[in-house]
């Protein structure tokens, strides 16, 4: 591939969401309904389609030559060295091209999606200006090169997701929920820049090639290398929606559906566990960090898992299984897993987008009820969905031989050779029970909702959702089905095209070893983590289909705090603005009421004062009496000329 | 040739016309008296200037007398002009008398 | 060509003479008075344009300083000042900054009539012309009377055209400003003294070294204080703190802004509290290198401390002007860390800044002004949903409050990122606080926006309409300029980059600069 | 010539005191006549022959004349002999304190210097003027009416035209102001 070809490519993939989300902004209120629709998907597809060709000529590149860097132009120069300087530069390599895959392939269908979901909104141009211009971001993110471009394109996302979130913006929670986003995704954002001036302090560089080039050298497991990647893990925490900064994402449901779907489960949040990969390089050298970030990706995943049993918005509930599962990629990538995280995350893009959309369709069908207590007994009416949502589930829960189980094992196969600290195979464990977790509330939502009794009489009236929402859902339902088969397969020395085609971005990390282990303790592992699955499916069948007293039992013998925690999402918000909102705001006001007149103005009306206290006491002088002033005046003119004659000479 | 031991006396003479001038402004209460030691002792700086304009040899002394001595005419006229004004007022011409500027 | 035409005196003569020029237009005839203004400002600025585009090909002149352009001719043999005038690439822009808002702030007032038209045009002229003064005067005293005299066609505009509240913060300001300006004049004599080519031309005093002097020793207690020239630099940073402002100089400048009206705020904002940290980049790291070297923690720290105090304040004010008023105390001190910061990419940084800063809150001024021309009130509390009734002034808004936040991809983030990276280099706690500030400055800002721009509709705001045409092309320029700058900074820090540089080997002798790579 | 200069030094001071102690206005207004007199002689022995006659024209003639017209028009109460009270007794002290620090001053030769800040003894080596002694042609063109005119209209051509604008300027005052107003 030359560096003519990569610029074409990178401009056009480029170009393509932003003309649309340009015209669908500027000019869509005004060109109709039609217009918009047509140029909001066409802009994406186009885009897709330079994405195949992006993919096409790097798997065709001869080895060794898949990875290019182009620079459209100079960003900055300010001498270079410790001086900043950099170009806006972009990258082709196997795992960008992955990314734009999923990105533009799943983001069109999601497009495709909204055209129905968003018929009868009115703010319609808008929708899709911001949804193309999300691709655009996102893609700026992917393909960036240069450390400061990436976070610009980290930034450009956030702005999109804070722009959708708040779409419908007469609505306060969503107004609230926007900004919360927004605020969380900037605190990533200055990790990401304290970590960039760690970086060109002492690479003199921010290049990402260069970086990855000269922290070779580095001291493994020093003082420096692990601050920079604890603080690239800061803003993958933030932006994937991990411990400690993940209250933002079940909030953000407050945007439109195939938001959900498209930003908060399948491309944005996922662009964590992209970072860490990204900078392997960084992290192979960081144990510390490395440890730290499995550890709150597994920590992560059991929390969410939790407490997604015991949600009732249909929306948050997948919200949480997309933070939990996420959880299981950033582990995935903190034990050096590398391509397996990307893979689970090329997958979960794939069912999560379909959940969320099948989700979509009922909600629409519902008039926008969300809560599942109102649900239940769908599956005759929406059939379609019905069947796409089921597989989703089974997708999700890692049930066998659909997609997620493939993804799901391959990441769980890594943690029985690899892990962090001294017993590195206690987060496989927990890793086992969160698939228990993951079946539980997959299969909760799927029986509570489409199964069952219908709970209120509106659902006699529902309808399957029309053409243009369904066929994407069917589309992905298919692929969550089969799309893993030929990829990759979750035991060594099988089929393994997935991470051949990213071995050349991952050469020399650790996600080789899984050729390591034997067949037989790989075997074992695929066993028990299927097995896991199946338990957490059988159960959820049994509590929530079955209705099974028995297990009703079980859960009632659960210690009541936990039950407490799970629905009250372990009180985060409540701490949350308790320690950090309200003293803000308690120090902002005793700023306003006491520092500002007391102190900033004291100080200069206390000099007033002062002043205008010693200026009554003159007053007194002023007699009015002309000859008194004269003489004042003479007295003063004889002291200065003594002084200047006889005492300043 | 100018004995140079002649200079202290006019100094001393511009000095001792200033200060009786400026005692006068301050001593008397009539206004076009003390208009007249006003006048007194801008003739002190005068004879200053000159002398000094003499004793350095430069014009400049004088130069800046006749200055001085025009403004002194323009402050007499617009002074004299003030005066008549109080006085047809039917003020009594006392300066203690003029004290608005205290208000 | 350029060099037989004396560029820079034309840029101060042009509004000066403009101004003189107006008061032979009939009172009556405002068209002719609004196009002479607008003519003047845009020759101005056409003229700024060339010269940064000739600056590249300009020999600049040798010296610790490299000048552009420059002008010297005697003023005042007696006391050997000159009127010296000349440009480098931290001026240049800031006079491109400046002929700007200029442009806009004629602009802005010709959309609509005001009363007394002439008058204020005339103003306006005047403080253009003294503003360019104080960017191009390389002597101290030349520079001096601009500074001050900048302040009387200020004065006599928010005495006349400011809001209820103008009396006591317009003599706030006067009284403020003046009393740092005359420690600076009491600074400069000193210099004037010292220098062994007692000159108050910058160029030849900085051709001989200032010696410090030995520290004054308090009595009795025997302490030695401050070197006479740390003394002298004080004064100056007093000057000029006071007019970026730093906390706690700054209470001049909430109830300034609040009092004053929009179209005068788009250059009063604009340029005018630029010219302090210009003032510090251009006099304070070049005269007193050594002093800034000493106290670079003590300043840094206070410019930190006006990002986080008027981020606090911005956060808790509920006046849309005092809120961002505020926020461009916070900005400032973003401005301020950059220059104290003492490294090339902070002082890069500030300068990129400094211009963004005119920018942003020349069109966030414009935006509150024109909400408040609407609905008639400033109180954020009383109005939220403005998005549906105005889509379009929503666009500018947000992507002002975004450049206003320091979104990467905008303007503002260029200057920050290298900012903070140069409080990086000095200490990674300033760095840190400062982030810190970014993220209050996102809550502000945001606050601020979606305060007016969401929620449910106000009845109070039901009637209100978009922008006129006018409105918007006052606007577009600005937003098109926060995008531009933000893909592609590179030609701000071009040209400032080797004047940077110099500066920072006065400051820094021992680091070693890079001129390219 | 000596005797001359003791002469018109002790006169001029005479009737300055005359000008101050006089309790008719009137004496005060011929007193000073004197006084403005004895100058114009003095100024003529220092060779300041145009500011003699400046002096004569201008004050002994216009502007006494106009003292001594307002006094007889306006005709005021003769005032008590001004009382010796404080402010007269400090008047007086500082009148003869001043005055003899400054003949002391001027006889130590420290009342003027040629350059920079700081005051240069007159008999000091580095001063080129403390001998008085000028060739005697510098000292006649100094007082030459020619010389002072030549400076006047060139050097001080400005100064020059301010003090005759002054003059205008005063003249107009004066004119408003007694003008007899008709409200």
């Amino acid at each position: 591939m030359s560096v003519d070809t990569a610029s074409t490519l990178v401009i056009l993939v480029l170009l393509f969401p932003l003309l649309g989300a340009a015209l669908n902004g500027f000019l869509g209120a005004m060109l109709g309904r039609r217009f918009v629709n047509i140029a909001g998907t066409v802009s994406i597809f186009a885009s897709f389609v330079v994405a195949c060709f992006v993919l096409a000529n790097v798997v065709g590149a001869p080895a060794g030559h898949s990875a290019i860097t182009i620079r459209l132009w100079q960003w900055i120069d300010l001498g270079g060295g410790t001086n900043l300087s950099v170009g806006m530069d972009f990258t082709l390599d196997a795992l960008s091209a992955l990314m734009l895959m999923v990105i533009t392939g799943v983001g069109f269908l999601i497009h495709v999606y909204s055209v129905g979901y968003m018929e009868h909104d009115p703010g319609f141009a808008r929708f899709f200006s911001y949804m193309n211009f999300f691709i655009f971001s996102m893609l700026t993110l992917v393909l960036a090169a240069d450390l400061v471009i990436l976070i610009i394109g980290w930034a450009l996302v956030a702005l999109s997701s804070y722009l959708l979130i708040g779409f419908w913006y007469d609505r306060p929670t969503a107004v609230l929920a926007a900004r919360k986003a927004f605020i969380t995704q900037v605190i990533g954002d200055i990790g990401l820049v304290i970590a960039a001036f760690l970086i060109v302090l002492n690479t003199h560089t921010l290049s990402l090639p260069n970086i990855f080039a000269r922290t070779q050298t580095f001291p493994a497991g020093g003082a420096l290398v692990t601050g920079v990647c604890v603080l690239l893990a800061i803003g993958a925490f933030a932006k994937s929606a991990q411990f400690p900064l993940h209250t933002w994402l079940p909030d953000a449901m407050e945007g439109p559906t195939p938001v959900s779907a498209l930003i908060h489960a399948a491309t944005m949040v996922t662009a964590g566990v992209y970072l860490i990969a990204r900078f392997h390089v960084l992290f192979n050298l960081a144990p510390v960090a490395e440890g730290l970030v499995a550890c709150i990706g597994m920590g992560t995943a059991v929390m969410a898992g939790i407490i997604a049993l015991s949600q009732i918005d249909i929306k948050r509930v997948i919200a949480y299984s997309t933070m939990s599962q996420i959880g299981l990629m950033i582990y995935a990538v903190g034990i050096g897993a590398y391509s397996a995280g990307m893979f689970h995350f090329t997958i979960h893009a794939v069912f999560k987008a379909l959940l969320f959309m099948a989700a979509g369709n009922v909600i629409h069908a519902l008039h926008d009820e969300q809560d599942i207590r109102l649900m239940g007994g769908l599956h005759a009416r929406m059939r379609w969905t019905h069947l796409a949502f089921g597989a989703g589930s089974l997708s999700l829960a890692g049930f066998l031989l659909f997609s997620g189980w493939f993804s799901k094992e391959n990441l769980l196969g890594f943690g029985t050779v690899s892990g962090p600290g001294a017993a590195p195979w206690i987060l496989y464990v927990v890793g086992v029970g969160v698939n228990v977790l993951t079946g539980l509330y997959a299969f909760r939502l799927y029986f509570t909702v489409f199964q069952g009794e219908p709970q209120t009489a509106r659902i006699f009236a529902v309808k399957e959702a029309g053409r243009a929402m369904l066929v994407p859902v069917v589309i992905l339902a298919a692929l969550a089905v089969v799309v893993a088969w030929p990829l990759e397969f979750p035991l060594p020395n099988t089929l393994h095209i997935f991470s051949d085609f990213l071995s050349p971005v991952f050469a020399g990390s650790q996600s080789q070893l899984f050729h390591e282990p034997g067949l037989g303790v790989a075997a074992i592992g695929l066993v028990v983590g299927s097995a896991a699955s199946l338990i957490g499916i059988g159960l959820a069948l049994r509590l929530w289909y079955e209705h099974r007293p028995d297990a009703q039992l079980v859960l009632g013998r659960l210690p009541r705090v936990l039950p407490l925690l799970s629905y009250n999402k372990f009180y985060f918000d409540e701490i949350y603005d308790r320690t950090l909102v309200q003293p803000v705001k308690a120090v902002a006001r005793t700023a306003r009421r006491v520092v500002e007149p007391d102190v900033m103005d004291g100080w200069v009306s206390g000099v007033g004062d002062l002043l205008r206290g010693f200026s009554l006491d003159l007053r007194s002088i002023q007699t009015g009496l002309i000859r008194d002033y004269a003489s004042l005046f003479t007295v003063f003119a004889v002291v200065l000329v003594v002084v200047w004659v006889f005492i300043a000479r | 040739m100018l004995n140079a031991n002649l200079f202290p006396y006019l100094l001393g003479l511009a000095t001792f016309l200033f200060t009786v001038g400026a005692a006068g402004v301050l001593i008397r209460r009539n206004p076009i008296v003390v208009f007249m030691c006003i006048e007194l002792m801008l003739n002190a700086a005068n004879v200053a200037l000159v002398a000094y304009g003499r004793f350095l040899n430069s014009q400049e002394g004088q130069i800046f007398a006749f200055m001085v001595i025009v403004v002194a005419a323009a402050e007499v006229v617009v002074g004299l002009a003030l005066i008549t004004q109080i006085f047809r007022l039917g003020r009594e011409l006392d300066v203690d008398d003029l004290s608005e500027m205290k208000e | 060509m350029t060099t037989h035409i004396p560029w820079l005196t034309l840029l101060i003569v042009i509004p000066a003479g403009a101004a003189i020029l107006l008061q032979i237009v009939p009172r009556r005839s405002t068209a002719m008075v609004k196009g002479l203004t607008l003519a003047a400002t845009a020759a101005g600025a056409i003229i700024v344009g060339l010269l940064l585009a000739w600056m590249p090909g300009n020999k600049a002149s040798g010296g610790p300083l490299p000048l552009h352009f420059a002008e010297t001719h005697a003023w005042l043999p007696a006391i050997n000042t000159s009127y010296h005038l000349g440009i480098d690439g931290v001026s240049a822009w800031l006079l491109a900054l400046n002929a700007g808002v200029f442009l806009l702030g004629a602009l802005a007032v010709s959309r609509k009539s005001t009363d007394r038209l002439r008058f204020y045009c005339t103003l306006l002229l005047l403080t253009e012309a003294a503003t360019t003064g104080v960017l191009l005067s390389i002597d101290l005293l030349l520079f001096y009377m601009f500074w001050e005299g900048m302040l009387v066609p200020l004065y006599v505009l928010l005495s006349n055209w400011g809001g209820e509240r103008r009396g006591p913060a317009t003599l706030k300001f006067i009284i403020y400003t003046v009393a740092g300006s005359l420690l600076m004049l009491v600074a400069i004599i000193y210099l004037y003294i010292q220098s062994p080519a007692g000159s108050f031309d910058l160029e030849n005093i900085l051709a001989q070294p200032i010696s410090a002097g030995a520290p004054l020793v308090l009595p009795i207690i025997h302490v030695a204080t401050f070197t006479p020239k740390e003394l002298a630099f004080i004064c100056f940073a007093l000057a000029f703190a006071i007019k970026i402002p730093i906390v706690p100089f700054h209470t001049w400048l909430p109830d300034l802004y609040e009092a004053c009206p929009p179209a005068v705020l788009v250059f009063f904002a604009g340029i005018v509290s630029k010219l302090g940290a210009y003032g510090f980049i251009r006099f304070g790291l070049t005269l007193f290198p050594n002093e800034m070297h000493t106290y670079r923690f003590v300043l840094a720290a206070l410019a930190v401390l006006s990002i986080v105090y008027g981020a606090l304040m911005a956060l808790s004010e509920r006046d849309l002007k005092r809120i961002v008023a505020y926020a461009s105390i916070s900005h400032l001190g973003f401005i301020s860390l950059g220059i104290f910061s003492l490294t090339s990419n902070g002082i890069n940084g500030a300068v990129i800044q400094i211009i963004n800063h005119g920018i942003i809150i020349s069109a966030l001024f414009l935006i509150v002004g024109f909400i408040e021309a609407r609905t008639g009130t400033r109180e954020l509390g009383e109005l939220s949903g403005l998005e549906r009734r105005m889509p379009w002034l929503y666009f500018f808004f947000l992507v002002a409050t975004l450049a206003g936040l320091g979104m990467p991809g905008m303007n503002s983030f260029v200057g920050e990122f290298a900012i903070m990276l140069g409080a990086f280099q000095l200490n990674w706690i300033y760095a840190v606080l400062a982030g810190g500030g970014v993220i209050l400055a996102c809550w502000y800002m945001l606050r601020l926006h979606q305060g007016l721009m969401h929620d449910p509709l106000r009845p109070r705001a039901e009637g209100v309409h978009d922008l006129h045409l006018g409105e918007a092309l006052l606007l577009v320029p600005l937003v098109a300029l926060m995008i531009f700058i933000g893909l592609y900074p590179k030609p701000i820090s071009d040209v400032a980059r080797g004047s940077v540089s110099a500066y920072v080997a006065l400051v820094q002798p021992g680091t070693p600069t890079t001129g390219a790579r | 010539m000596t005797v001359l200069f003791a002469v018109v030094i002790a006169l001029a001071a005479v009737s300055s005191l005359g000008v101050v102690f006089s309790r008719q206005t009137i004496y005060s207004a011929l007193s000073l006549v004197v006084t403005v007199s004895m100058l114009a002689v003095l100024f003529l022995l220092l060779n300041a022959q145009f500011l003699f006659a400046v002096q004569l024209i201008v004050y002994a003639g216009a502007v006494m004349v106009l003292f001594v017209f307002i006094v007889a028009l306006l005709s005021p109460d003769a005032e008590d002999r001004p009382a010796l009270d404080l402010r007269a007794v400090i008047g007086g002290v500082v009148v003869v304190v001043v005055t003899a620090l400054v003949f002391i001053a001027a006889r130590n030769g420290i009342t003027y210097n040629t350059g920079g800040f700081h005051a240069t003894a007159v008999g000091a080596a580095n001063d080129p003027y403390h001998t008085f002694s000028f060739p005697p042609d510098t000292v006649n063109a100094a007082g030459n009416v020619q010389t002072v005119a030549g400076q006047l209209f060139t050097n001080y051509l400005l100064p020059f035209e301010i003090t005759s604008m002054l003059l205008l300027v005063a003249a107009i005052g004066a004119v408003y102001l007694t003008r007899r107003s008709s409200s």
